[in-house]
């Protein structure tokens, strides 16, 4: 194998990898970044944007948990992928909403190690919930063939492996995966960037108060981006299902990571948290291939350095006052 | 639960009580004993000395909780956990993600010791505790250069390199995802075998010379933690907690106090890691792993952070729902057949998710705190009836 | 020598000259006021000396040391004592600890290792914590959690955690800010009467004038982070830069 | 009817007592100055009048236009037609001139529903007014406003204001840490202000270049008023002026 | 540990004081049985007390100590319901009480009913121990049974060997299981990764032909490494294939693409994925989606069923061992499917079948040494022979505790081919003489099993 193609399989895992983290961390950041909540329930919205796209996507069969029990032996909407696609954003987006109203709010106003402790929990709840209802095994999620499908169009092939040059078969779901948050995350910038929505989130950041004096009801917007933050982790939960299994825990699984992808970027900024995603995914990549048994143990390290010598995070200057 | 009942009184951390009820009565009398030292450990003493008889044995009770003796010793070890847990989070005010590191630190350290040294249980536990403070003070030393939310992670991150580091590239000291078996726990001073029982009525109240061991230790961490808490430590952990930058402008070095903190928490965790091993003459991986961590926050947290015997109070709570009340199969009404919830244990860390969740939010001072309450409304009515 | 002595102090955030190079000397058993109107530099300037800040260039001398490369609590540990402009307490202890706490600072050291000793042992922390709290009126409420004191209470035991400290100067920001006119009367009689308790040196940072001209020995006055002029309350009052700077520098 | 009134308000920062019955009354069309050193209690009452919390007012009422404004959000007091150019600017650094000017008219914007719709029929002045009053801000409409010199970022700020659907503006501190020739210039902008009918509540320390623009001037110290009366009656109370604001 | 040794039975007094506690908790219940005909007794004369033993009243209980929440929780409550099946049969006879055990007699087991408690391990060795010792000390089991994971069953033998309580380990595949972390008081009747490449290597050489290379991924913990070893060990000696690369991934690896992307580029022939359960279903789905099965063999070594769920379609045409299947002709497997199914009205899986048997196997021992006293109970296992759960004839060594014992080689379905509890078809069944190892060599050979009091 050339080094060449070495290089371009690492940087191919890694983006891809760094896809997933990138959706969760973005919400992640921005609620940290604006609302000053600290999220450890956000793993958990993942795991709801998976099992409804599960549900939206496919008639799967259970073979334990309650829902079983209770005779619903197959279980969905077998809408297919593009549905879930469109679909899990909308209803985390209203989680995120609700999230935002009953858990967040109570709680602004207190430390940290609150909403750590209070998020921490619903975490658990969460999961618990989805254990007793789908069973604690896993859910088969499987890639989809095709995307865009309706009427007499056959959609686009996404599934099985795309020869590419150099490097030969990448499996093709994982470009998708990388092309679908590359959108998302432009779609989002460009919302932040170039929007009055965007413009009130982005001076609200730095100046709430002085928002409001300004005669704009900055508490909109907030929720308005909670609901953002939880569909992009929903997204992430749809495209990045099918990629592992799917059970109970990736919902915490997954958060750590996460976490750790914000902070190598940097909090409060769109450009930290991909910028955060892409180094831990190709750091993870890149690990893997130099030393894999230390794989894990590396990376930790390298949050733990970056945190150490850069709590702001790689992107943080830019929220440092003048 | 009741082995709670056994020390309503043996009580908080803050001697000097606020409500000054001093009267010639005996409740009055009382008041004033309670927050002494020899009274805290005396009572410590007798609850710990009763425990596993009225948890495991005694008639009755015992029948109802459905208690056993090793899970006996497991509340105190993880009692000793919490304990030292509460120091940095209770009284200092540091959110610790990454205590698995210590735990499952010293649980490794004194396997290994005991697997290629010496099996002394007294041996293990002063190894494995040194390993413990050694490495508190390295992770203190750079985890607190961080404050609020970016010390939870860091510590998180550390102690999840010592997890990935034990699961493989160590795996020759660590055995790996197996666990370190084959761990001979030697006789207590050469003598006593810990996992024979106690002969007479010490067997009938302790059990076994574990529970003893592990009991002794326990006294004496609540005795220590106690003093500490009323040293001048304690009152500085609490200042830190309080108004940080107050502290350090009284003149106090708040950095090394913090460190210290640190290291006390780290080395209560590193003699409850050491016992863990005692206890099981293994040490399974996830020791060290991340969720550990979690179990010792919500376990303090349920309990009560900053007080003495709330976070004890949430380790046993936390241990019996998860070792009893999770292999009950029907909630019933009291006395009668007829079935509330069917498969309740089934549900037991969903309960416990949302206990927790209810005290983080309703009630920050946990269960004790609730205690605490009734207890103070009851000395108001008797108080009031005077 | 003086007490507390800055040479060519300077501090800049950004390009914005915050202290310009100011040259303060505060001599022993002086006391001293730092006047000006808003943005002129007087909390720049105490958190410079008390290390909260670093300067961009000058030195700071306290009895003749530098103290430009020493931690806060160093400083404190030195004798420079702060009281907050807000009433910076530690709420949830009672009002006893709280002196306590900078008594055991100032007896103790900043760090000690003494954590299996019992604090009812440490009878030089209680007789300087109790000393404090008779001094500032307190003593009555020792066992009062510091959180249920009423405001004004508050403020005079902020006052009481800076003189628990033992220090041989005391530097208040604006001690009687939002009190009452009753408050602020005993505040001042609270602060005269330490100044002859304990014969301490300070360094006030004060709005109301009618205390500033009553309690100081010499009036600093600052002005874009630069000293416009120093004297008695005498000399400071005829000062027409002083006027000036306060009132528009306009002929009226 | 007064534009503004005032009615014994008491109120707090925290469980400081700053502000004691203070009552006083902004006439349309005039420039009324609030005078007195710092800490005297100026800012905090212009953050009671524009709803900022905290403070937080327990007791009295504040009107303007004859409605009771008392305890009503910042965001609805600001659409009710009072804008506050606080101490220190405070425009927002990361956005460019442009992005702040347009932050304060996207509650007027009707496309977006961030902020409460709006009745009135009059809106605050068009990007091309503004730019008009204030030429520098056109050259540097795409520049960080924390670029700025402090001179031109006072000018956003009273621009800004100017952009909002205003009737009273309340200027805190326009001239602090302003070289005189920029305070001129300052000057300017707010004469121009007034004479297009804006109604302006301006706190000042610096006594004489208020009492040059003001019509009418309140003095307050220790958070009640001691001096109520015409800017010439303070230019010629001498007692006051040294009392309660030099030295 | 201490004893219960008051004269009532505690789990007599939990029967008489109700269902419920006081505060309802402490509803309990166990599996059938009331107490018993009082004929039970007499064998406590003779041997001293140790563990559990002797039993006090006429019930004697099993402890099933099963994944019931976790990845493999669908697995562990098919163990749970042959365990409950198996202390039917027991208790009432049917099943292979009647037709293949001679030992057993459908009364019970020397004169005591059989009662049970369950326990949930998590696939978590702490969790499980802390289960095993509630079952131990509190309801005074006799024998523990379980295991979804070779962490666990060497967690809860090596607290059973302490606590002088029979463990039967159900399903456990780590050489080291019988090997370096084997203990007196426990049995395997399951294979170990060791078998498994012995049996693998004959059918794939068939199926691959001779004189291919292959690439070997493997889970890097103790398991994951005994098996890429005894793969690359028979793969060599036995296909005559040749290793290009071994590589390990890191525990909690989730994401393979990159260690597949290289074993995709390495040249290989075949590759051989040595992770077990939803690291399998991980790895083996991505490999398809890489396309990899395009150019090369997949091998994975151990199937269960939890991963053939998750994984569905990619494990088709992929070679792997399993530790029982319904669809194996013989008496003893066809009885069993079909008691099972008449029961649970579904397929049992191949775990399902070595808890049956092991708690059967248990039994008959007890009944052979007529006494529960677990050290004549254990020279009753040692090296015993027996014929009848349908892994044809096999022996229990008496040297390590390994059952010696056929092993099914089976080939995945395709998607559109697999149902509920078919995933896969049977290609052969490797005999126990083509398996094997002596006691003192392979892993036997680290195995010291400790003493029997």
């Amino acid at each position: 194998m050339s080094i060449l193609s070495d290089i371009i399989l690492i940087l191919l895992n890694g983006l891809q990898q760094g896809a997933i983290y990138v959706l969760l961390a973005v919400g992640l950041s921005i609620i940290l970044g604006t609302l000053k909540f600290v999220n450890f329930a956000h793993g958990a919205l993942y795991l709801i944007g998976t099992y409804a796209g599960v549900f939206i996507a496919l008639n799967i069969s259970l073979s334990n948990g309650k829902l079983f029990e209770w005779g619903f032996t197959t279980f969905g909407l077998d809408l297919g992928f593009f549905a879930a696609l469109v679909l899990v954003p909308i209803l985390v987006f209203v989680v995120g909403l609700l999230m935002e109203r009953f858990v967040a709010r109570p709680f602004y106003d207190r430390p940290d190690t609150d909403q750590i402790l209070v998020t921490f929990g619903l975490a658990i709840v969460v999961q618990e919930l989805f254990r007793i209802l789908f069973g604690s095994n896993s859910l088969p999620f499987d890639q989809p063939e095709t995307i865009l499908s309706f009427g007499s169009f056959a959609g686009i092939p996404v599934s099985g492996p795309v020869a590419l040059p150099i490097v030969g078969n990448f499996p093709q779901w994982r470009l998708y995966v990388i092309g679908i948050t590359a959108v998302l995350v432009a779609l989002v910038y460009i919302m932040v960037e170039y929007t009055d929505f965007g413009l009130v989130v982005r001076a609200g950041t730095r100046d709430a108060e002085m928002v409001r004096l300004l005669g704009i009801k900055i508490t909109r917007p907030y929720i308005v981006v909670f609901g953002i933050g939880a569909a992009l982790a929903g997204v992430a939960g749809v495209v990045g299902g099918p990629l592992n299994v799917v059970n109970p825990t990736i919902g915490t699984n997954i958060l750590v990571p996460a976490f750790l992808t914000v902070v190598i970027g940097g909090v409060g900024s769109i450009a930290g948290a991909v910028v955060g995603g892409i180094v831990f995914g190709l750091t993870t990549a890149a690990l893997v291939s130099l030393a894999p048994a230390w794989s894990q143990v590396g990376l930790y390290a390298i949050a733990a350095i970056v945190l150490l010598t850069r709590p702001q995070g790689i992107l943080g200057d830019e929220e440092v006052a003048p | 639960m009741s082995e709670e009942d056994a020390n309503p009184n043996a009580k908080d951390a803050n001697p000097s009580s606020s409500e000054a009820l001093v009267g010639s009565d005996l409740f009055g009398r009382w008041e004033q004993l309670r927050g002494r030292e020899g009274t805290v450990v005396g009572l410590t003493a007798i609850f710990v000395a009763v425990f596993p008889w009225l948890f495991a044995r005694a008639p009755v009770v015992s029948d109802f909780l459905q208690g056993y003796q090793s899970l006996a010793t497991l509340i105190l070890i993880w009692g000793i956990f919490a304990i030292g847990f509460d120091l940095l989070l209770g009284y200092t005010g540091l959110l610790s993600f990454g205590h698995a590191a210590f735990w499952g630190g010293a649980a490794y350290a004194s396997g290994i010791v005991a697997k290629n040294i010496s099996g002394d249980p007294i041996v293990m536990v002063v190894s494995g505790t040194l390993f413990a403070i050694l490495l508190a003070w390295l992770l203190g030393f750079l985890s607190l250069r961080r404050g609020g939310i970016y010390f939870s992670i860091l510590t998180l991150a550390f102690a999840q390199m010592m997890y990935f580091m034990a699961a493989s590239p160590l795996a020759f000291l660590t055995n790996g995802e197996n666990g370190l078996t084959g761990v001979d726990v030697g006789n207590l001073f050469g003598v006593i075998h810990l996992e024979a029982d106690i002969p007479s009525i010490g067997g009938m109240l302790l059990g076994t010379w574990l529970y003893a061991f592990v009991g002794f230790i326990f006294v004496a961490a609540v005795a220590v933690a106690y003093r500490i808490l009323n040293s001048p430590y304690g009152m500085v952990f609490r200042a830190i907690r309080e108004n940080e930058q107050r502290a350090e402008f009284v003149g106090l070095n708040v950095w090394r106090y913090k460190l210290m903190a640190f290291i006390i928490s780290g080395a209560f965790a590193g003699i409850a890691g050491s016992l863990f091993t005692i206890h099981g003459a293994y040490v399974p991986l996830q020791s060290l792993f991340w969720t550990e961590s979690g179990d010792i926050v919500v376990m303090t947290v349920l309990g009560g952070a900053g007080s003495m015997f709330g976070p004890v109070l949430g380790v046993g709570v936390y241990l019996y729902i998860e070792n009893i009340v999770s292999t009950v199969q029907a909630l019933t009404i009291p006395f009668t057949d007829i079935v509330l919830i069917k498969d309740f244990g089934f549900y037991w860390h969903l309960l416990l998710g949302i206990v927790f969740v209810a005290v983080v939010w309703v009630v920050p001072d946990g269960l004790w705190g609730i205690i605490g309450r009734v207890r103070t409304f009851v000395s108001d009515r008797m108080g009031g009836e005077r | 020598m003086p007490l507390l002595e800055t040479e060519n102090l300077v501090k800049e955030f950004g390009g914005l000259v915050a202290t310009d190079d100011v040259n303060l000397t505060v001599e022993e058993d002086e006391r001293v006021s730092i006047i000006g109107p808003n943005g002129a530099g007087k909390s720049t300037l105490i958190n410079l000396i008390t290390r909260r800040l670093d300067p961009t260039s000058g030195d700071i001398r306290f009895k003749g040391e530098s103290i430009v490369n020493l931690e806060p609590h160093e400083v404190v540990q030195r004798g420079v004592s702060k009281s907050f402009q807000t009433a910076s307490i530690f709420p949830d202890l009672t009002v006893r600890e709280n002196a306590e706490i900078a008594a055991l600072a100032a007896e103790r050291g900043a760090f000690g290792f003494e954590f299996l000793r019992h604090r009812d042992a440490l009878t030089d922390v209680h007789d300087v914590a109790r000393d404090t709290l008779n001094s500032v009126g307190l003593l009555e409420r020792a066992d009062t959690i510091a959180t249920d004191l009423p405001y004004g209470d508050k403020r005079r035991l902020e006052i009481g955690i800076a003189l628990a400290s033992e220090p041989d100067l005391l530097l208040m920001d604006e001690p009687t800010a939002g009190m009452s006119p009753e408050e602020t009367k005993s505040t001042v009689e609270l602060i005269e009467q330490v100044k002859r308790d304990h014969g301490l040196t300070f360094v006030l940072v004060e709005h109301d004038m009618e205390i500033v001209f009553s309690i100081s020995d010499r009036i600093v006055v600052l002005s874009r982070g630069g000293i416009i002029a120093e004297g008695t309350p005498d000399e400071i009052r005829g000062n027409e830069a002083v006027q000036e700077a306060y009132l528009g520098g306009v002929e009226i | 009817m007064s534009l503004l009134e005032i009615d014994a308000i008491d109120a707090y920062y925290g469980e400081s007592h700053i502000i004691r019955e203070l009552s006083m009354d902004v006439e349309e069309g005039e420039i009324c100055a609030l005078l007195g050193r710092n800490g005297a209690g100026k800012t905090t009452t212009l953050r009671c009048i524009a709803g900022a919390t905290p403070p937080d007012v327990r007791q009295g009422a504040i009107r303007f236009k004859g409605n009771d404004i008392t305890s009503v959000p910042a965001e609805d007091v600001s659409v009710k037609g009072i804008s506050l150019v606080p101490e220190e600017r405070r425009i927002f650094p990361n956005l460019s001139v442009a992005e702040n000017l347009h932050l304060a008219e996207v509650v007027n914007n009707k496309s977006n529903t961030w902020g409460r719709s709006l009745s009135f029929g009059r809106t605050g002045m068009s990007t091309e007014e503004v730019y008009d009053q204030f030429p520098r801000l056109d050259e540097r409409k795409d520049q960080r406003a924390g670029t700025l010199s402090g001179g031109e970022q006072q000018m956003l700020a009273i621009a800004r204001a100017l952009k909002q659907n205003t009737d009273l503006m309340l200027l805190d501190e326009p001239y602090e840490g302003l070289a005189p020739k920029i305070i001129e210039d300052v000057e300017d902008a707010v004469k121009r202000i007034s004479d297009a009918g804006t109604t302006i509540l301006l706190v000042e320390q610096n006594a004489a270049a208020a009492i040059k623009l003001a019509d009418r001037a309140y003095v307050i110290d220790q958070g009640q008023i001691v001096f109520d009366g015409s800017a010439d009656e303070l230019r010629d109370d001498t007692e006051t002026r040294e009392r309660y604001l030099g030295v | 540990m201490a004893r219960d040794t008051k004269p009532l039975n505690r789990r007599d007094v939990l029967k008489a004081t109700g269902v419920a506690g006081l505060a309802g908790l402490a509803g309990c219940t166990g599996g059938g049985g009331g107490d018993g005909d009082g004929n039970g007794g007499g064998d406590g004369e003779d041997y001293p007390s140790l563990g559990n033993y002797p039993i006090e009243g006429d019930t004697a209980t099993f402890g099933f100590n099963v994944p019931q929440s976790g990845p493999y929780a669908s697995e562990g409550e098919d163990e749970l319901r042959a365990y409950q099946l198996a202390v039917k049969h027991l208790n009432e006879g049917g099943g292979w009480v009647d037709s293949q055990f001679d030992d057993l007699s459908g009364d019970g087991v020397v004169g005591y009913t059989i009662d049970y408690v369950d326990g949930d391990t998590a696939t978590d060795a702490d969790q499980a121990r802390q289960s095993a010792s509630g079952m131990i000390q509190r309801d005074n089991a006799i024998m523990i049974s379980g295991g979804s994971s070779s962490a666990v069953a060497i967690a809860v033998q090596g607290l059973c060997q302490n606590e002088k309580v029979m463990f039967m380990a159900c399903l456990t595949h780590s050489n080291d299981t019988t090997g370096k972390d084997c203990v007196r008081y426990s049995f395997r009747e399951m294979f170990n990764a060791y078998m498994t490449g012995q049996a693998l290597a004959p059918v794939v050489k068939e199926a691959y032909g001779e004189g291919l290379k292959f690439y070997q991924l493997y889970a890097d913990y103790s398991w994951g490494q005994t098996q890429q070893a005894s793969m690359n060990q028979f793969m060599t000696d036995v296909a005559g294939w040749e290793q290009v690369e071994s590589v390990a991934t890191p525990l909690g690896t989730t994401d393979y693409s990159t260690y597949l992307s290289e074993a995709q580029s390495s040249g290989a022939d075949v590759l051989i994925l040595n992770h077990y359960g939803l690291d399998g279903a991980n790895s083996i789905q991505q490999a398809v989606d890489a396309g990899i099965n395009e150019d090369m063999e997949i091998i994975v070594p151990l199937y269960n069923r939890p991963m053939a769920e998750a994984a569905g379609g990619a494990i088709e045409n992929v070679y792997g061992t399993l530790a029982w299947d319904s669809q194996i002709d013989n008496a003893p497997s066809k009885e069993f499917t079909e008691a099972f199914q008449s029961e649970y009205d579904r397929v049992p899986s191949g775990p399902a079948q070595v808890a049956y048997a092991q708690t059967l196997q248990y039994a008959a021992a007890v009944e052979r040494a007529g006494t529960f006293y677990p050290p004549e109970v254990i020279k009753q296992l040692e090296d015993y022979e027996y014929d009848n759960i349908g892994m044809g004839s096999e022996v229990m060594r008496g040297c390590d505790h390994q059952a010696q014992r056929d092993v099914p080689v089976v080939k995945g379905l395709p998607g559109s081919e697999q149902e509920s509890g078919k995933y896969y078809e049977i290609v052969n069944i490797t005999s126990r003489d083509d398996l094997g190892y002596a006691c003192d060599a392979g892993p036997a050979a680290e195995c010291e099993l400790g003493s029997y009091e």
